[in-house]
């Protein structure tokens, strides 16, 4: 059976090591902070200015003060730190964040991602997104496989406005865990139940299965 | 002697002319110079260009200054949800441009630090880089960016003190200390103003030299876009 | 779970390597950091690259390493008054790079914020703009000035926690935030290293990403160059 | 009279205008800070991290982590603010620090200035003049008129090398004050008692008198 987004986040959360520091992208992305495990120490930056991202605030602790990238109220830990736009981006493209995970529309077989533009539609802007995938060495993608009309998200050729070229190095669907290499995405992990055969057919760009190929 | 306190937002904002460029710090609606916009609104200078991270909302921040079209240029890297926005954006009224945030951030930076121009990773292969030089530095593609140019910055602190030293409250720092350097002449509001001395020298995070003119500010409203909370128990 | 926390100098320096390139904070004799200059100079590693603004007196600071002929090549803005440098300097044991303060602190600043390379105005039309990329932007000359490189960065706090978060007391600050972020590895030492939750979020100078290693110090001298008063009265 | 360093100082604290930020270098330069009229408000920057100088310690509040550029220890004053190097340069080539004053070994009449360099001798660095020279408006240099030997400071072209090219607006010696103009140096005040010859006779460099000419 094919995952839900709490289960891609979960998966992606075994990805952590112990003292990564971590950016979320908005969506699937940020329930992984749901899902660290409890025996390693992750760090996560909002790029509005916080490293050491907490939890959402109770009601009485609320403060429009203190929100994340997302514009949500967040809350601090012990031990985080606040700083200004700049250190934040020289925290990410400086590649002190080692660890960023987006949501995306499309991903190509070279690793190109599409995340922030869909051409005739109102175009919001890319944050920081363009920063983050072409700085750190280890960027995910969550997403799922296909898109609403079922076609395929993972692509020989990025069809939308690209947000960064070869940047991409794994991909967690709904379907599978693929990572980008140089002959096109690797099947490694696909979803119980799920077919080699669905994830090759929902799979425009090329793709071959890894040998040691197993079940999420 | 000089002095760099105002009493109010008016007069704060008073020589901002038609066709300036300005600077407006924050991130979503947190840190936003909430009396000097008002202040901008009532003055009704036109044609402004604004470099800001976001652009409000519709009835709120920069939000204010387009629904009175006073704004002919967005510098953004993400304008988000604003109807007034989008239609002036389709009808061609007003133009936008966007840029990486971490790009926004530091050409904010260089323009407050004597470097006209660097070289940074993001946008390299995408439409941002078009018409940009295209460097390699140590097998990596870069892309050169250029200092912002600002008449004006208008920022928003916690505390200030009439030396114009600053600090600035949880993720409301944001691109203020940045900005704060950047304009001409930098204005900047505060929740309260403190007597020199009272800010510990050691724990400033904006120094007073970059700031031109400086006032409290009243009634604080800091909207929040997305109440997130978690349960009390 | 990792932990930064080293119980010393001499693991904190245990790896660095003959040939390496380490920078090292402080300004004259002030925020250097002393414990793992002794811990470098027990070690004895030879054919050092130190980028750091000054170069210590003959018995203290970089002097040390030098005195032992440990540094084959300094990277600095003035080496002042220092004998044993100015002898090693004369016979050619010892290579010497001098770059405009400035200039130093931005190539320390562009490497911890990926940024390869960046223009600034400092030493056009001088012997330092010799084979180096001139450019013009708004009508001023300015030099192409390049990110540095070091396999380590060295720098002294006074108070750190053990996610490595750092504040600096008076102009001990100087080269130290700035080179922490710079480091392919950096190691901070500490005059007080407390739990983290201590120092407040706000108000911390070095965020701990930067660091990967931290010890509480020992001892520190802290050396005076030049005791100026005045009288009591 | 030729004036002493002090009264070279003295004079110079009359340049400072209300509000200035201002950088101090090495030797006479210091000594302006003694002269700042009261009736103003200039805050001295200290390019090791210091903003709003103060005097020298009391013996007692003597701070080793708390020295000027010049490796003194010093004192800081309400309003005062710390900050690092990064910081510290953005001031000054961002040109918020909106006035320099320098000495030199030598001033050419373009507005060229030598101070950091002599061939042949141990060079011990430039430390942040030539950021300095290349950043402000308003470069000020104080020096004596000739040199030990008794030749010209203020010539046709530095012989040292330089530590700027066409920076300095203004430059005050023992004998006078001289602008540099397109047309070179302008004399337009000097020490009472020293007659306009003798400060031709010891100015290398092309030299013009105001017609507003004064004593200082």
């Amino acid at each position: 059976m094919s995952l839900n987004k709490f289960q891609i986040a979960q998966r992606i959360s075994r990805e952590l090591r112990d003292g990564d520091y971590v950016n979320l992208g908005i969506g699937i992305p940020t329930l992984v902070a749901n899902y660290i495990p409890k025996n390693i120490n992750v760090v996560l930056q909002s790029e509005n200015g916080l490293l050491g991202m907490g939890p959402f605030p109770k009601l009485s602790e609320v403060d429009p003060d203190l929100i994340n990238a997302g514009k949500q109220t967040i809350t601090t830990l012990e031990g985080s730190v606040l700083f200004d736009s700049a250190e934040s981006f020289s925290m990410i493209r400086g590649g002190h964040v080692n660890m960023t995970i987006l949501g995306a529309m499309e991903v190509s077989e070279n690793g190109d991602i599409a995340n922030w533009k869909i051409p005739g539609k109102m175009v919001k802007g890319m944050g920081g997104a363009m920063d983050l995938v072409s700085s750190s060495d280890n960027i995910i993608v969550a997403m799922m496989h296909t898109n609403k009309k079922g076609d395929s998200k993972l692509l020989k050729k990025c069809q939308l406005p690209i947000t960064g070229k070869k940047c991409i190095k794994k991909i967690f669907t709904n379907l599978a865990v693929l990572e980008v290499t140089e002959k096109g995405f690797l099947l490694t992990e696909k979803a119980e139940g799920v077919s080699v055969e669905e994830i090759i057919q929902k799979t425009e760009g090329k793709i071959e299965i890894s040998k040691a190929l197993k079940d999420i | 002697m000089i002095t760099k306190v105002v009493t109010n937002a008016n007069i704060a904002v008073q020589d901002i002319f038609d066709g300036a460029t300005i600077m407006l710090g924050g991130f979503g609606l947190c840190g936003i110079p909430e009396n000097s916009i008002s202040a901008l609104v009532s003055k009704g200078v036109k044609n402004l260009t604004c470099i800001s991270n976001n652009a409000g909302v519709d009835d709120f921040g920069i939000g204010l200054l387009l629904q009175n079209k006073q704004v002919k240029k967005m510098v953004s890297s993400y304008v988000g949800e604003n109807n007034e926005f989008e239609r002036q954006l389709l009808t061609g009224e007003l133009d936008v441009e966007l840029i990486p945030q971490g790009t926004l951030a530091e050409r904010c930076r260089a323009a407050g630090s004597g470097i006209p121009a660097f070289y940074t990773p993001a946008g390299v292969g995408t439409e941002i880089s078009e018409g940009k030089e295209i460097r390699e530095f140590n097998g990596k593609k870069y892309l050169l960016e250029k200092a912002f140019k600002a008449d004006f910055s208008i920022i928003k602190a916690w505390k200030g003190d009439s030396a114009g030293n600053l600090i600035y409250k949880g993720t409301a720092r944001n691109f203020n200390p940045i900005m704060a350097a950047a304009g001409k002449i930098t204005i900047a509001e505060v929740e309260e103003l403190v007597p020199v001395g009272e800010l510990d020298p050691n724990f400033i995070h904006t120094p007073g030299i970059y700031i031109q003119r400086i006032f409290q500010g009243l009634n604080y409203e800091k909207r929040i876009e997305q109440k997130t909370i978690r349960d009390e128990s």
